[in-house]
């Protein structure tokens, strides 16, 4: 019985990361909709930030998102805003912006399609997993690494190598990337900096919640 | 048995003659008066030049 | 598994959380091997083959044939994975929502969003139904081209072109950054441009000549690239050169201020001059040829005219009356009237190969060195021999090393097939000029309806509401960044295609993101001039990010009038590559044998093997009556009355020496900024294409920054070391450099290759570029009223030592924002 | 025997005796009625591919090019045999045709060109026949399964499109841009330049004395009507002005101005302007008696003097036109066409006449245009620039 209860919380738990990673990866891969930014304003929004504010690690980064979808709502466009907001943080070259990219932060060549993309590659293909051609980004783009995490996440419910395999990717491509990103985005104010931060210390948590095991 | 019948005679030649005229005459005559007619058409062809737009 | 920590998670999104996460980015996919290969394609800088594996470049090695492959190759996978790449369509962000009314004045320190792909071409057409409507073809220059990608099929000029084209009428440009006043005086003086036509080949050269006078050119640094697929083989020619300056078989001698890569790799001499004075001294030279009796009159009455109508103008009996002689010339040029006597002399005893660059023309009076160095080899005489005359192009996509004689595929076509195909037939410019020249378009937007002289003819500067550039980087080629600044300030509309953040892209309302021609198959000939062979470019990678080739863009655009089906031909890219084959096949049938396409593509390459020798103007000398020169008599001017007949006083009947607007070493301005800026073409670019492959930029740049090159002596004056930060400026500008202290560069005379690309360090009016493009501090005027070339070269600025904390480089980012007010 | 015959012709001549006008009329109807159909069932039999492909003449040459060609074998499988294409399908013109086979008869028996290589020497006559034929009658043969009215311009490519509907419009003769379409080309227009063979199509074969003829590309000129003595050469998209014919041959005036200085061998178009109609030999160019000089003018700007004459010279019939514009308009989709590959295009009335030769000079390196083609947009060029443009035409 109190098995049937753990299996049962385990499942809600790994859930529950796999929600996280994708909504993490909605935001990053493209300028949120009206739809998207609406439910972030909500109620709903702000619930899913003070829960995640109750990991003492996560609030200072949940607060600086709260104010900036503050601010957003005072704004006459803020679906426009945030989309100029989006180009400027994530869609500029490495020193004037923050592209989302492994490569860019795993050496000084600034180069794109770099080792990490081959290691996501490697990795998509483990998983027989492919990029929709729509958004045809190198895989290294942290937006599909997050999709893939989520995919793991839900994968470990029934394979013990999926559970490793996060821990692999957060360990070796993910949290390397994610400092220098984050510090790369707080370059720029606005939403998708105060993201950058709260991703970087919710992979970190996540991290060692993997590892406690 | 021969016959000398003047009336079988003529009797014959005129068979003979209608059918050297529907047998030979005529058919080489239509086939030269067609082709007579066609070297002459020719023949203008190379004067006037070949034939235009018949509509 | 710690649970009490996890239990934050559970169900975290809650119900409504298919709102807030968008559509998956992975799909379930059968695992397929990644399969390594190897491709061949062709470049600027050379054929190679590169391995491709895991669906990326991971390789690149010079083909086979080329035996001089220049290290520029190395940078190609910079520019296809360079961080620097457009990604999407991208708009800027004031003008997305305001549209033409824009504020302009925000155009490069604003933000920009991303748009799809319909969003972007909707955006194109409504400002090309707009401007047509509105104004009318004066108002949209769309003619504005440079040196794209190679490929026949895929020249992005053409293809803008022609889809503007199909739109309606527009303003075009003549003439290029690159030859403006060479190829407009020449055809005056010997009936071609010079610039872009064959030379006479290096066998014959090699053979014949005694003596070769490298006049301002640098063959070593320059042919290195190629307009089209480079062959390098010039490069062996050289090397049989080099042999022979080392036997004392021909003599070379390099006259140039700085001792150029040239003079380093044939170990030749070098005959140092004042820049900007080359004319003084020709002058003097020609004077000692007709003093001393040492010029082919025969020559002169047979094959040319004016000869009587200049040489007074020569020996002082002119309306200046100076005698140009050598002791009047060493004065201006600082050559020792003696050298100038002694290598008159040289020229005359001997078989001497004149060979100019083109720097020279590139600047104030740029007409004149090369109209004065035609009259030079006509006054020797030996125009038309084999190694003898002057050539204006031995420093050129390989002119000179024999052709093939072969017909080199053609290419997509630039104009529209039909006038009818044009949507808006409106060709009423409302007196301003169609076309105008091509260095005058920033003149044009902040002075409007100005007339100026051009080659004889009255150009009315059209009202430049809006402009298309594509594969084109005026903001690395125009010169005075601070001036164009202002006039951009004036445009309605930018839209740029291209595949890097340039800054004309930064400078763009609308920007559309090209593949590299690396990602897109491709025909092109090997060998330019020599037409070596055809060679596949083939598909290296498809095309990256949201980024699409040149043809499906213009397509896509030309679908919005529906011309899309006239646009194409109803063909697709690969039976556009067929058919240029097929039609490069057909013309060659009775020359060289081509494989079917099938067969060609998988090949690669086909080369031709013909190497036929050729003489310039041998033709000429051989008849001058049957083959006449294309100018108005037919033979070489000396003195042109049509040029005398505009009435131009900086561009004369006959060449002149003229003082420019400023000038080293004594010259006007001189007391001010005493530094010469020499911007020639770079060693280790094509003008601006690849200063963006950073793997390539860090073997040359100092401390990130684009090198100026100076002498010890200059370095040591303003307490500058090798390797410090240098503060370069003038009144029109600064920017940092990288100093390279090196015993090449004579006093007075500093150097920063064209093509750095700009990155101020904020958007305000002069502020201090940050990576060392040279065009911040350049002189934007027309060489004179004949060609209104560019001016580049007449460049004076000073230098320091940068002091404080140096800014980040900005040249290579997308947009920049300044904090919204 | 003699006897015979007239007492035949008596028994012609005269009403029959002995059989009923009814029997006459009978066997004279059945005659005919087996006549014609044995006179149609031989025509046919004559126009049948196999019947022409009896004699190895018309066997292994035009037949086996036939083969290689979509009237043989397409995808829907229709098929054009010979006689779809070379006899006449009106009945007149079918006998004609078929009188005039008696050509084909006589060439078999003497073994006019019972080898290829006679063939390929009588080819380029062979077919000019059948292609005045076509031309005359609009391309009936063809029209008779291929109609303007029902072809889908929307399922052609973008280039036939606009050349099928240009034909359309004006109805033109198939045949005036699909020769070769069923067999080889022949050789001497095979190996001229797509571009020039299209303008050779249309080339004009009668000529009228007094009117001017354009010459499509560079033609030699001769002193005599047999056309043995060579003169020089006539540009290509010069202007001729016939004088008279000579069978094979016509004599031609050319009016032009030429510079003093050299010995005049080069003729111009017109005073200072340097587009070259017609290149003298040497002993033409000096002989006084062939060239007749007139005033005399200096080019204000060169300063050389320009000397106006005419002359009259002899020339073959072939590639002449009798309106420039087809030239121009053959030589501005020339210019579109293959100059648009380098830094940019100029337009026609950037430069003016003068200039043109230099530009075009240099831009020669980059096309693929054989020397007749070349002098031909060339001479368009200078025709069209700022000399003539701007209200000066």
């Amino acid at each position: 019985m109190e098995n049937k209860l753990e299996q049962q919380a385990i499942k809600q738990a790994m859930e529950g990361r796999a929600s996280l990673y994708w909504w993490f990866s909605s935001l990053l891969i493209r300028e949120l909709t009206s739809e998207q930014l609406q439910a972030l304003c909500s109620e709903q929004g702000s619930s899913l930030l003070s829960q995640l504010a109750t990991e003492p690690t996560l609030r200072p980064a949940c607060e600086k998102v709260s104010n900036e979808l503050a601010k957003l709502r005072v704004m006459q466009d803020p679906q426009l805003e945030l989309a100029a907001d989006y180009a400027t943080t994530l869609l500029g070259d490495h020193r004037s912006s923050a592209p989302p990219y492994a490569s860019l932060y795993a050496n000084d060549s600034a180069l794109m399609y770099q080792e990490p993309h081959q290691q996501m590659l490697e990795a998509l293909s483990q998983w027989q997993l492919g990029i929709t051609l729509e958004s045809n980004e190198p895989a290294d783009h942290f937006a599909i690494v997050l999709d893939l995490m989520g995919n793991l996440a839900i994968k470990s419910l029934e394979s013990r190598q999926a559970l490793t395999a996060q821990v692999d990717l957060v360990n070796s491509l993910l949290l390397p990337a994610l400092k220098p990103w984050s510090d790369a985005c707080q370059r720029h104010t606005g939403l998708y900096a105060a993201l950058s931060l709260l991703l970087y210390e919710f992979v970190k948590l996540d991290l060692s919640l993997l590892q406690e095991e | 048995m021969e016959s000398t019948n003047p009336q079988e005679q003529s009797k014959r030649s005129e068979w003979l003659s209608f059918l050297i005229i529907c047998v030979f005459l005529f058919p080489i005559l239509s086939v030269v008066f067609v082709g007579g007619y066609g070297f002459i058409v020719w023949m203008l062809q190379l004067i006037y030049g070949p034939p235009g737009h018949s509509i | 598994m710690a649970l009490s920590r996890r239990s934050f998670l559970k169900g975290i999104l809650g119900s409504g959380g298919a709102a807030m996460v968008g559509p998956s980015l992975l799909a379930p996919l059968s695992a397929k091997a990644a399969e390594e290969t190897w491709k061949i394609s062709g470049s600027h800088w050379g054929a190679f083959r590169a391995r491709i594996a895991g669906g990326t470049v991971v390789e690149l090695k010079p083909y086979e044939f080329d035996q001089t492959p220049t290290e520029m190759l190395e940078g190609i996978k910079g520019i296809i994975y360079s961080s620097s790449r457009i990604r999407y369509p991208m708009v800027r962000y004031e003008w997305y929502k305001n549209r033409g009314k824009a504020n302009p004045s925000t155009r490069g320190d604003n933000r920009f969003i991303r748009v799809t792909w319909d969003q972007a071409l909707d955006l194109f057409y409504q400002e090309l139904e707009r401007v047509q409507t509105t104004y009318g073809p004066w108002a949209l220059h769309a003619g504005q081209t440079g040196w794209r990608q190679t490929g026949q099929m895929h020249s992005c000029n053409n293809h803008m072109q022609r889809a503007v084209g199909m739109h309606g009428n527009y303003i075009r440009k003549v003439g290029d950054y690159s030859t403006g006043a060479g190829q407009t005086i020449m055809p005056y003086v010997t009936g071609s441009t010079e610039v872009y036509a064959q030379g006479t080949s290096w066998p014959l050269i090699l053979e014949n000549s005694k003596v070769i006078v490298l006049w301002a050119t640098d063959l070593a640094k320059n042919l290195q690239v190629g307009w089209n697929c480079e062959t390098h083989e010039s490069f062996d020619y050289l090397k049989q050169l080099q042999a022979k300056v080392a036997d004392g078989n021909i003599r070379v001698i390099s006259i140039d201020p700085v001792k150029s890569k040239t003079q380093h790799l044939l170990n030749c001499e070098q005959q140092y001059v004042h820049p900007q004075t080359d004319v003084a001294m020709m002058l003097a030279m020609a004077h000692t040829l007709y003093s001393e009796e040492l010029h082919d009159q025969d020559f002169l009455d047979t094959y040319t005219l004016g000869f009587e109508d200049f040489i007074p103008y020569v020996m002082g009996e002119g309306e200046d009356k100076i005698a140009k002689t050598p002791e009047w010339a060493a004065q201006i040029c600082g050559v020792d009237a003696e050298r100038i006597k002694e290598l008159a002399r040289l020229m005359a005893a001997e078989r001497t190969q004149l060979i100019f660059g083109w720097g020279l023309q590139r600047q104030q009076h740029g007409e004149q060195p090369y109209w004065m160095g035609a009259i030079l080899a006509a006054m020797l005489g030996q125009i038309g021999l084999p190694g003898g005359g002057v050539s204006y192009a031995h420093h050129y996509s390989s002119i000179g090393v024999p052709a093939s004689g072969a017909s080199a595929p053609g290419a997509f076509p630039l104009n529209p097939d039909r006038p009818e195909d044009r949507v808006h037939q409106n060709s009423d410019y409302q007196g301003y000029s169609s076309t105008i020249p091509v260095a005058r378009w920033v003149d044009a937007i902040l002075e409007p309806g100005k007339k100026i002289q051009y080659n004889g003819t009255t150009s009315t500067l059209p009202d430049i509401k809006m402009m298309v550039f594509s594969g084109n980087n005026p903001w690395h080629h125009h010169q005075d960044r601070n001036r164009m600044k202002r006039a951009f300030e004036k445009l309605e509309t930018v839209v740029a295609i291209d595949f890097a953040w340039t800054a004309t892209c930064r400078h763009a309302d609308i920007v559309l993101p090209a593949c590299t021609q690396f990602e897109r198959n491709d025909i092109d000939v090997y060998g330019s001039y020599c037409v070596r062979g055809v060679i596949a470019m083939q598909k290296l990678v498809d095309p990256l990010y949201q980024s699409r080739t040149d043809f499906e863009i213009m397509t896509e655009l030309c679908r919005r009038f529906d011309k899309h089906k006239q646009y194409t031909r109803g063909m697709d890219e690969m039976e556009w590559v067929a058919s240029l084959y097929q039609e490069c096949r057909e013309a060659n049938k009775d020359r060289y044998v081509m494989p079917e396409f099938k067969q060609f593509w998988q090949d690669g390459i086909v080369l031709f093997d013909g190497m036929n020798n050729y003489v310039h103007h041998a033709a000429f000398r051989e008849d001058p009556e049957i083959n006449p020169l294309g100018t108005p008599s037919g033979f070489i001017e000396i003195f042109s009355r049509k040029i005398a007949s505009f009435g131009y006083d900086d561009c004369k009947g006959h060449p002149t020496w003229m003082e420019k607007a400023e000038r080293s070493h004594g010259g006007p301005g001189s007391d001010k900024h005493p530094l010469w800026l020499q911007s020639c073409h770079p060693d280790y670019r094509l003008h601006s294409q690849m200063c963006e492959s950073k793997p390539m930029r860090e073997r040359y740049a100092v401390q990130g920054r684009e090198p100026i090159y100076m002498s010890p002596q200059d370095a040591k004056q303003y307490g500058i070391s090798d390797g410090d930060l240098v503060r370069v400026f003038n009144d029109r500008g600064q920017l940092l450099a990288g100093a390279v202290v090196s015993d090449n560069y004579p006093q007075g005379v500093v150097r920063i290759h064209e093509g750095a690309w700009y990155g101020p360090e904020d958007e305000k009016m002069g502020a201090l570029d940050t990576y060392g493009d040279p065009n911040t501090v350049t002189l934007d005027l027309g060489s004179s009223k004949l060609a209104q070339a560019t001016s580049a070269n007449t460049c004076l600025v000073s230098i320091e030592k940068f002091q404080g904390t140096a800014p980040e480089v900005t040249a290579f980012g997308g947009p920049s924002e300044v904090a919204p007010t | 025997m003699l006897s015979k015959l007239k007492a035949l012709w008596r028994t012609m001549t005269r009403p029959a005796k002995h059989i009923s006008l009814g029997v006459l009329t009978l066997g004279g109807f059945l005659a005919g009625v087996i006549f014609w159909g044995g006179f149609n069932t031989a025509l046919e039999a004559s126009n049948t591919e196999e019947f022409c492909i009896g004699c190895h003449e018309m066997r292994d040459n035009v037949y086996v090019e036939l083969q290689q060609t979509v009237h043989w074998s397409n995808h829907s499988g229709v098929r054009a045999t010979c006689p779809d294409c070379h006899v006449p399908h009106n009945w007149t013109d079918k006998i004609a045709r078929k009188m005039q086979a008696s050509k084909e008869l006589w060439g078999t028996i003497f073994g006019t060109i019972d080898t290829r290589e006679k063939f390929l020497a009588k080819r380029l006559e062979l077919a000019t026949h059948e292609w005045d034929r076509l031309s005359a009658n609009g391309s009936l043969e063809c029209k008779n399964c291929h109609e303007y009215a029902s072809m889908d311009w929307d399922a052609m490519s973008e280039v036939a499109r606009t050349q099928m509907e240009q034909a359309a419009e004006r109805d033109q003769s198939c045949i005036d841009c699909h020769k070769g379409i069923a067999h080889e080309l022949p050789e001497s227009m095979a190996a001229a330049s797509g571009a020039l063979a299209g303008l050779q199509r249309q080339a004009t074969s009668r000529f009228n004395p007094g009117q001017q003829y354009f010459s499509i590309r560079q033609l030699p000129l001769f002193t005599d009507s047999a056309l043995s003595q060579e003169a020089g050469i006539l540009n290509s998209g010069s202007v001729i002005t016939v004088v008279a014919q000579q069978g094979d041959a016509l004599q031609v005036e050319i009016d032009g101005w030429r510079k003093t200085k050299g010995f005049g061998r080069v003729i111009n178009e017109e005073f200072g302007q340097n587009i070259r109609e017609v290149t003298l030999e040497k002993e033409v160019a000096t002989d006084d008696s062939m060239i007749q000089g007139f005033e005399v003018q200096e080019d204000p700007l060169t300063g050389l003097p320009w000397q106006r004459v005419s002359f009259q010279l002899w020339m073959g019939k072939d590639d002449l036109v009798d309106d420039r514009e087809i030239l121009w308009q053959e030589a501005s989709e020339l210019y579109v066409k293959n100059c648009s590959t380098c830094h940019s295009q100029p337009e026609e009335a950037h430069f003016d006449t003068n200039t043109w030769p230099g530009m075009w000079a240099g831009m020669l390196s980059f096309v693929n245009l054989d020397g007749d083609t070349q002098e031909l947009v060339l001479k368009y060029l200078q025709k069209h620039s700022s000399d003539y443009s701007d209200g000066h035409h």
